[in-house]
């Protein structure tokens, strides 16, 4: 591990010596140190290849736009992380990481063995073949996708958690730069409460640059730090990623709170990753720019780097990326990155396409600077060995004009300047488009949206102290206060791009995707013209960097191709992720069995010591069949049928939807919202109702208790509940504003308990003494106040089942108790649970439909024989009324429901199964909707939808399942038991 | 120029310079026979078909972008057939069809990788409505199975199918031939194709008023001008209701962002499309090796090509649910289109009964790309021979008078 | 005698409260609906007669010893009182409200009322929350929100505890997600 | 992302919170109306682009509905009023 001497602000504490793994081998670094710098220290060049043409690729930068140095950590582990960025990650103990590309190996990639056909493999080759034979193209397909991808997926399931945080600020500055310091301190000075991020494990940004070159950089850093880290009114969130900026300033920001931790030390109590959902009121985007890359053959070489990066590994971790250094750029900061690598003992060379700068200091202590110059390629086996410059001459028509090359620069590291590109990004995910600056020859921020500001660098700004002054500025701005105008930016002047020639030279735009100016070329020349065609044709800026170094050369490349200005060109758009974004933080806790609520009733521990086996209904989870010893459903289901028919069940009915209706309009509501009649039933009565849509097809049906004139209850379906309650409101509020009508969702409030079966009635009688339960005096679709086991309850005679059946209600908190009281009582009647399975089987005996179920969304009441259901001729039409009458939807031979009956009466139907007329046939007259083998018949019984069923009773058609088996049927009337009703009363 | 094998390794020689606009640059003219509104996948496989199969006709296709800019840039590429009702089954199933051809009819490398698709079902109703669909697709000569949990595991290893998960996966229908396609290959390769037989694809150029005179189509204004047509089919998907207010009337769509994100490419790892309704989110490995992954609706109007965030997160969720080793990859990228949602989650093919010579095709929602050649087919022949195409009738604008809805919901709630 | 039992009966508070947070759940009180507008006809005296002041919007009247009435919405209100006292409390109020447009509706097991307490409530809040409890519910405060994917009525009587109600049938959801999002404070 | 301020709790909420509906005003026909005006009223949309006048529900807060104008463009949000100021001013 080679460093520099102290240098002056260096974060890495030498006194920690931290050990990890790269590709198998056991390296050393500090405490600070990222992958990337720790990597560099070793001497390590080669750290990944490139996507298409294999291309050995080193580190390019220190932040979060490397495009090459993609990383796998902790392979193979519940702690895999795919492409992660080497720049970005920090080092820790015992950490393992490997390089995410390399087919097979980092060192011997088979796609550059195929460099010959490199040349064939321009933008879009792959649409203009592998088309013929077709047969062949999934053979072809398979072999790309081998190729294709950088690190492999996670393979174990995440060991760690992530949540969400919200919260509400009054100005969120995105970047601790000068900037954003500034901002921060100003805005919270002024009272505003402040939250302050940056991606980085500390705050700074590019000022650690500035304090290691100017003294009073490093003063102002302490004193504003150590006064933001005191002040009361503001949260620092480093290691945080604002990551989206989304309309009414809701800002998406991804804190990484324990990936810089040995795994060990990780809280397994904490989370991972939080994803912080801040509403600021202002927001003030201090994001600073990154450099760019100039344009020059074997631009990709490992070796050649960012002149910034280069200063920051510098600065910040103490380490030189090369003792033979050539700096190359178009604008000045290149002289101060010279000036660095002189002072950590180098001899640079100095390239600058322009004339005129007074690099006097630098030519006084021998180093060369050649003005008027720039690089035209770069040559080296495994990393940068020489740099190829020529003379360059500028004029107004043609840009820059680059003569051949000239001269050869013996090198170990080619630190360029393209010029910078301000961090646009967050300000452009609402829909701004940023503007170019010729000056500065970058994209800056429209900044256009109500509550946002931006300063420094972003802006604009090349020095810190104006990054600083401005950022102050729109501090006290965004807290509300006064403030003198901050200076405007002083711009670097940064010269116009240089566009190589577009040969076959290999000069990269897009490092991670392998996009070259020559395939820009290409696109153009197919009229792919659009930057947007550009993009997509070539994938520049399509990789995990999303073209952060890449994007602005690869549009000053299409400018020059197509002789347009650069503005009229554009950029692309920009779209959150700012950096790639963990699926895991996005979903926080809501995974696994928190990926939904889970509801359950007030009898959930009865059940569950009963065995009951659950079936998930809407969020409900709903008994669905209690087995006992080894019983199958099946088994299971048949017993719990003839308990039911034969004696006594008793079944948790508690998750049907109640509404609570009350008022003087209650009854007329009622008529409108139900197909049927509510004229005449009086308190003490309970009537079935059907609903329907303004289409005319049926939405939910329940029953509905009078309990006075001005008050009544609904239920409504389990998983129709909060549809219905919120269409309900919907029509009382927006239609019916005139109706005095309150509606109260009472479903948890009541639990409910159903008695079901012959012996019904002798089981109430035992637990109800204040009740007569005669069938004269407690008819079918009455209900009655009760006193049951001692609690207040709510009686209803109403069956699901075609059984005497009595719905007892009570308060939620007795649910429970009443359930255990029930099944105690019961136990002489042999009481049997049944869940939902055995209730639909006995609910199909009789014929009832299941809405969701029976009926699809395009089920009139007609259609599903209920015009017993339907009062036409209510003073305000029913919902959905004035549909029933149109065209199609009055027209004879629609699909109706009807019975079925198998010719082999065990032969069960699957549900779903299509019907034909004719066992020839392909032609679908309907579908089984509902299926079953009723043990109380001994035989398979179904319900179906078919077209014109009810004037075909008695006909013979066929099931025609997947099996391709066919299965006569006979169609029959719904109703398969106790046609006669005479089991409604049940034992007399 | 034929694209081949030859004539790449011919570029490569010469250095990438020999290769023709895949279609050419052109300005209005001042007629044509029928314009074509919207130079989305719909609209340009509209106009190759008009050329190819009405010889003669003068076909324009305006766009008031660039082509493929619209749903057919960001959709996430998922291809069946395997519909619930007879006449959209029909309609997808022509597509298909055209689709297994497409890469060599258009000469243009569509990529289109019949992987499979697998619908999960997660509720007792899930697999209830499986059945039906599969049943009805086998009788309907359409390739469909359904596949058990343990079948499952095997095909498709890193599905979580335990059951200690809040939606345990019970069972899934699948169609092999089903599959992805390149989505922007889809607009380029029927553009090139389509230019190839005269079509005019003019970019940049925005229709902003329809001229229309007793009831009868006779020109468009646009932003690059006034064009004479009696002819004009609107292809416009999430801007149709903007099309139909130029013509004077309403239509029963309502125009939704819906959002789709990608992740960090990876080394293949899922080798089939997989969607999942009861849990909202569906996805697939691109050749690229990143996973393409689609997100429920976001329930506002919205022509904002941008959705809420909450959308993705709960997406995210419905991933890592079903895979739980996606949950440390990372997303890239996310983004909206705007989709043009019919009440019956079935488009609209047909004539506007109000204007003679204006058609519209529309409504496709959450899940046309799969129908682009087919409607682009059907479409084509509705217009030139001013008839609905019998594949198309059912699709007529008039089922909402008459109350024959076609109703997929049931099938697909997220219709992809 | 009749097993009265919470929604959250059996559950093991005692391992989700640790040092920075503290949850319990209310097991004596009784929840009745108020559905009246305030300018309804004869709304005024009625209420005044049983001693309710209806709240403004957001606000609280009363207390938890006597009545606490919270608003829900312009015509929505949900009274919490002790149990004991339900049955009167709902006799007197269909009795005094008797002819005046409005709805008492007893919603007592409805609902299941934590109390959540302890130096990082509010953070355990916001990792469940939309709104931000910390900086706009103040004291005398009730919002209906949300509560991860549960709906909420969230309120605060005093400086040192929250009240979450959240509906009967989604409490178990709520207490775990409770217990997941307070791991690291306990 | 929307934040919206619900006119009866008169405070700004996250979109979440709230439930479209929807556009809003729309007329329903009386029983005599043709099949068209049927169809008119049950599925067609002006759905515009631009300004938009929906009901929005307050869903997880107090349940009402009101009317939210806004840009659908550019998210902004002109107007929310409640149906009754909408009554007022007819
Ligand atoms: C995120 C997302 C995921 C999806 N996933 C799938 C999927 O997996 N499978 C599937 O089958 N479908 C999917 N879809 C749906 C599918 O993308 C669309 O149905 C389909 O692409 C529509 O194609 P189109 O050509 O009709 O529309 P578009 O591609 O949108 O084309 C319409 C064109 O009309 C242009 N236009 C509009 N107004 C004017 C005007 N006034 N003048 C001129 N031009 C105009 C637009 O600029 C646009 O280019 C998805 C959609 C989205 C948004
Ligand atoms: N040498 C030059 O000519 C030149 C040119 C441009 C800028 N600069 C330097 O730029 C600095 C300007 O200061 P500044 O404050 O404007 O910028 P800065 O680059 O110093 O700070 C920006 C900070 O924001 C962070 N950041 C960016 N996007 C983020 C996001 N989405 N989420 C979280 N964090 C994010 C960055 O990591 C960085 O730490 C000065 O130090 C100046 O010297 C120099
Ligand atoms: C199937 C598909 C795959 C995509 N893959 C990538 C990708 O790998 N990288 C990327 O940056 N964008 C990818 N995109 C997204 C596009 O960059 C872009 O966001 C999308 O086409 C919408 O356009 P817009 O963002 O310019 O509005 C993909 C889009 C689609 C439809
Ligand atoms: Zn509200």
């Amino acid at each position: 591990m080679k460093r520099l001497y102290r240098q002056a602000n260096e974060r890495i504490d030498r006194s920690k010596e931290i050990e990890f793994s790269w590709q198998g081998a056991h390296y050393n670094g500090y405490a600070g140190d990222t992958l990337a710098s720790a990597l560099l220290a070793n001497g390590v060049k080669l750290v990944g290849r490139s996507f298409k043409y294999g291309r050995q690729r080193g580190i390019m930068a220190a932040g979060v736009e490397e495009p090459n140095a993609l990383v796998i950590l902790e392979p193979d582990t519940g702690y895999h992380v795919p492409n992660a960025r080497a720049t970005e990650v920090e080092i820790y103990p015992e950490l393992v990481a490997k390089a995410a590309s390399g087919i097979p190996s980092l060192n011997e990639d088979l796609r550059a063995w195929l460099k010959p056909f490199h040349r064939f493999m321009g933008a879009g080759f792959y649409y203009k073949t592998f088309m013929s034979p077709a047969s062949l193209w999934p053979k072809y397909e398979e072999q790309l996708r081998k190729l294709a991808g950088f690190a492999t997926a996670p393979s174990q399931p995440d060991a760690e958690t992530y949540d969400h945080y919200n919260q509400q600020v009054d100005v969120a500055v995105v970047g601790g730069g000068a900037a954003g310091l500034a901002a921060a301190l100003a805005a919270a000075n002024a009272g505003a409460s402040v939250l302050l991020i940056d991606e980085r494990s500390q705050l700074g940004g590019e000022l650690v640059v500035d304090m290691g070159r100017d003294p009073a950089a490093l003063e102002w850093f302490k004193q504003t730090r150590a006064a933001l880290e005191a002040h009361p009114q503001v949260k620092i969130l480093v290691r945080t990623t604002a990551y989206a900026l989304h309309d009414f300033n809701l800002l998406l920001a991804l804190e990484r709170r324990q990936d810089h931790l040995t795994i060990g030390a990780r809280n397994p109590k904490q989370s991972r990753q939080r994803l912080h959902r801040i509403r600021a009121n202002k927001v003030i985007l201090a994001t600073g720019s990154h450099e760019r890359p100039l344009m020059f053959a074997n631009n990709d070489l490992p070796g050649v780097m960012l002149a910034s990066a280069v200063s920051r590994y510098q600065h910040e971790y103490s380490v030189l990326c090369g003792s033979k250094p050539v700096v190359v750029g178009n604008n000045d900061s290149i002289y101060d990155v010279a000036r660095d690598l002189v002072k950590a003992g180098t001899r640079p060379t100095v390239v600058d396409c322009r004339l005129g700068y007074d690099a006097s200091d630098l030519t006084k202590i021998g180093v060369i600077v050649k003005q008027g110059y720039t690089i035209v390629k770069a040559e080296g086996r495994d990393q940068v060995e020489q740099a190829l410059i020529a003379k360059t001459a500028y004029n107004e028509t043609h840009g820059w004009v680059v003569g051949n090359a000239t001269e050869t620069l013996t090198c170990d590291l080619i630190a360029c300047s393209g010029g910078f590109s301000p961090l646009v990004h967050l300000d452009c995910h609402t829909g701004s488009k940023p503007w170019f600056s010729r000056e500065y020859q970058a994209f800056l921020p429209a900044c256009d949206k109500a509550d946002r500001y931006v300063a420094g660098s972003v802006n604009g700004h090349s020095d810190w102290q104006g990054a600083a002054a401005e950022g102050e500025y729109v501090g006290l701005l965004a807290a509300g206060q006064a403030a003198n105008p901050a200076a405007a930016p002083k711009l670097l002047k940064v010269a116009d791009f240089i566009c190589p020639d577009l040969g076959r030279d290999k000069v990269f735009l897009d490092m991670q995707n392998d996009v070259k100016a020559s395939d820009i070329e290409l696109a153009i020349l197919e009229n792919y013209r659009s930057i947007e065609h550009i993009k997509r044709y070539t994938a520049l800026g399509f990789g995990t960097d999303q073209g952060k170094t890449g994007n602005v050369n690869g549009i000053a490349v299409a400018a020059k191709v197509m002789n347009l200005p650069i503005e009229e060109v554009g950029t692309t758009t920009f779209r959150p992720m700012y950096t790639p974004v963990t699926m895991g933080v996005l979903a926080g806790s809501e995974v696994g069995i928190h990926s939904d609520a889970q509801r359950f009733t007030p009898m959930q521990a009865s059940h569950l010591a009963k065995g009951a086996e659950f079936e998930v209904v809407g969020q409900w989870m709903r008994p669905w069949y209690f087995p006992q010893g080894s019983e199958d459903m099946h088994q299971a289901v048949a017993r719990e049928c003839l308990a039911v028919r034969n004696s006594l069940g008793i079944m948790d009915a508690s998750t049907l939807g109640k509404i609570d209706i009350q008022g003087p309009d209650a009854r007329e509501f009622l008529a409108r919202v139900y197909t049927n009649n509510w004229a005449k039933l009086a308190p003490g009565k309970c009537r079935y109702g059907l609903m329907c849509d303004e289409n005319g097809m049926i939405i939910d049906d329940g029953v509905t208790a009078c309990i006075s004139d001005t008050h009544f209850l609904m239920t409504t379906t389990t998983g129709g509940a909060a549809r219905i309650y919120t269409h309900l409101e919907t029509w009382l509020q927006t239609e019916w504003p005139d109706l005095n009508v309150y509606l109260t969702s009472v479903t948890d409030h009541w639990s409910t308990t159903g008695v079901v079966g012959p012996k019904a009635r002798r089981l109430m009688e035992k637990l109800c003494k204040d009740v007569d339960f005669s069938a004269a005096n407690f008819p079918f679709m009455d209900w009655r106040e009760a006193t049951v086991c001692g609690i207040p309850a709510r009686i209803m005679r109403i069956s699901f089942s075609g059984e005497l059946s009595y719905e007892i209600n009570v308060q939620a908190n007795y649910g429970r108790f009443l359930w255990d009281s029930v099944m105690e009582a019961g136990k002489e009647f042999n009481i049997t649970p049944y869940g939902t399975e055995t209730m639909h089987v006995l609910r199909a005996e009789k014929g009832y439909v299941i809405v969701g179920q029976d009926t699809d969304g395009s089920i009139t009441p007609y259609d599903a024989n209920m015009a017993w259901a339907v009062a036409l001729n209510k003073p305000y039409p029913f919902l959905g009324q004035r549909a029933l009458t149109r065209s199609d939807t009055a027209r004879a031979g629609r699909k109706q429901l009807v019975g079925l009956l198998t010719d082999d009466p065990n032969k069960v139907l699957n549900e779903g199964c299509q019907l034909v007329a004719e066992t020839g046939s392909k032609a679908m007259i309907g579908h089984v909707t509902s299926s079953y083998f009723s043990p109380v018949l001994g035989r398979s019984i179904a319900l179906a939808v078919v077209k014109g069923g009810l004037d075909l009773i008695g006909t013979k058609i066929y099931a025609k399942p997947l099996s391709y088996e066919v299965i006569p049927v006979t169609i029959a009337d719904s109703v398969f038991y106790d046609q006669g009703k005479e089991k409604m009363d049940g034992e007399v | 120029m034929k694209y081949s094998w030859l004539e790449v390794f011919k570029a490569g020689l010469s250095g990438q310079k020999q290769w023709p606009a895949a279609w050419p640059e052109v300005s209005p003219k001042a007629a044509y026979d029928v314009i074509i509104v919207g130079g989305g996948g719909h609209g340009l496989a509209t106009a190759y078909y008009l050329a190819r199969d009405f010889p003669g006709t003068r076909v324009a296709v305006l766009e008031k972008g660039w082509i493929g800019g619209g749903n057919t840039g960001r959709n996430t590429t998922i291809v069946r057939s395997n519909y619930l009702w007879d006449e959209a089954t029909n309609l997808y199933e022509h597509s298909m069809k055209l689709w297994e051809g497409l890469s060599n009819d258009l000469n243009f490398n569509v990529m289109f990788s019949q992987r499979g698709v697998y619908n999960l079902g997660h509720t007792l109703q899930d697999m209830r409505d499986i059945e039906r669909r599969v049943n009805a697709n086998m009788l309907n000569g359409v390739d469909a199975e359904i596949v058990s949990v343990a079948e499952l595991k095997e095909r498709i290893p890193i599905l979580e199918t335990g059951k200690h998960v809040r939606y345990p996966v019970m069972g899934a229908s699948c169609q092999p031939r089903g599959g992805v396609a390149r989505h922007d290959a889809v607009a380029w390769g029927f553009a090139r194709a389509a230019a190839k037989q005269g079509v005019d694809i003019i970019q940049n150029c925005e229709v902003q008023a329809m001229d229309i005179e007793g009831g009868r189509m006779k020109g468009l204004q646009t932003s690059r001008g006034y064009i004479k047509a009696d002819r004009v089919g609107c292809v416009t998907a999430g801007h149709s209701s903007v099309l139909a207010g130029m013509a004077g009337f309403r239509l029963p769509v309502t125009s939704h962002p819906l959002q789709a994100f990608v992740s960090e490419p990876m080394k293949p790892v899922l080798h089939t499309v997989v969607m999942s309704n009861a849990v909202h989110g569906y996805v697939s490995q691109s050749d690229k090796g990143d996973l393409v992954i689609g997100a429920g609706l976001d329930p506002y109007s919205g022509y904002s090509q941008r959705g809420s965030p909450h959308i993705i997160d709960h997406c995210a969720s419905a991933i890592i649910e079903l895979f739980p080793i996606f949950s440390r990859v990372r997303l890239n990228r996310q983004w909206g289109g705007i989709v043009d949602v019919c009440p019956d989650a079935c488009p609209i093919i047909s004539p506007i009964p109000q204007v003679q010579g204006l058609y519209f095709n529309c409504g496709w929602g959450t899940g046309g790309f799969k129908a682009t050649p087919g409607s682009g087919n059907v479409f084509a022949h509705t217009i030139g021979q001013d008839k609905p195409h019998p594949l198309a009738a059912p699709f007529h604008i008039n089922r909402f008078v008459t109350g024959a809805l076609i109703d997929e919901h049931g099938a697909a709630a997220v219709a992809h | 005698m009749a097993k009265f039992e919470t929604a959250l009966e059996g559950h093991d508070f005692n391992a989700l409260s640790g040092e920075g947070f503290q949850v319990s759940e209310e097991r004596d009180y009784a929840y009745v609906v108020l559905r009246i507008r305030p300018n309804t006809a004869g709304a005024a005296e009625a209420l005044s007669k049983l001693g309710i002041q209806l709240p403004n919007a957001l606000g609280i009247t009363g207390s938890l010893d006597t009545k606490l009435v919270k608003w829900i919405s312009p015509d929505e209100y949900l009274v919490t009182l002790a149990l004991s006292q339900k049955d009167a409390f709902i006799k007197d109020a269909k009795a005094a409200l008797n002819g005046v447009f409005s709805a008492v509706v007893d919603n007592s097991g409805g609902y299941s009322l934590l109390k959540l307490s302890g130096e990082y409530r509010y953070d355990v809040l916001a990792k469940n929350c939309v709104y931000d409890c910390s900086r706009y519910l103040s004291e005398g405060k009730v919002v209906s929100t949300l509560f991860s994917k549960a709906s909420a009525v969230i309120y605060r009587l005093d400086a040192n505890s929250v009240y979450l109600m959240v509906r009967w049938s989604f409490a178990d959801y709520a207490f775990n997600v409770l217990e997941a999002s307070s791991r690291e404070f306990r | 992302m929307f934040l919206i301020h619900c006119p009866y709790c008169g405070e700004l909420r996250d979109e979440q919170e709230y439930r479209c509906a929807g556009e809003a005003f729309i007329q329903r026909p009386g029983l005599d109306c043709t099949d068209e005006q049927w169809g008119d009223y049950v599925f067609n949309r002006t759905n515009p682009k631009g300004r938009v006048v929906e009901q929005w529900a307050h869903s997880a807060g107090c349940r009402k509905l009101f009317v939210v104008e806004r840009n659908n463009v550019t998210n902004e949000i002109y107007a929310v009023r409640t149906f009754e100021s909408y009554k007022e001013q007819a």
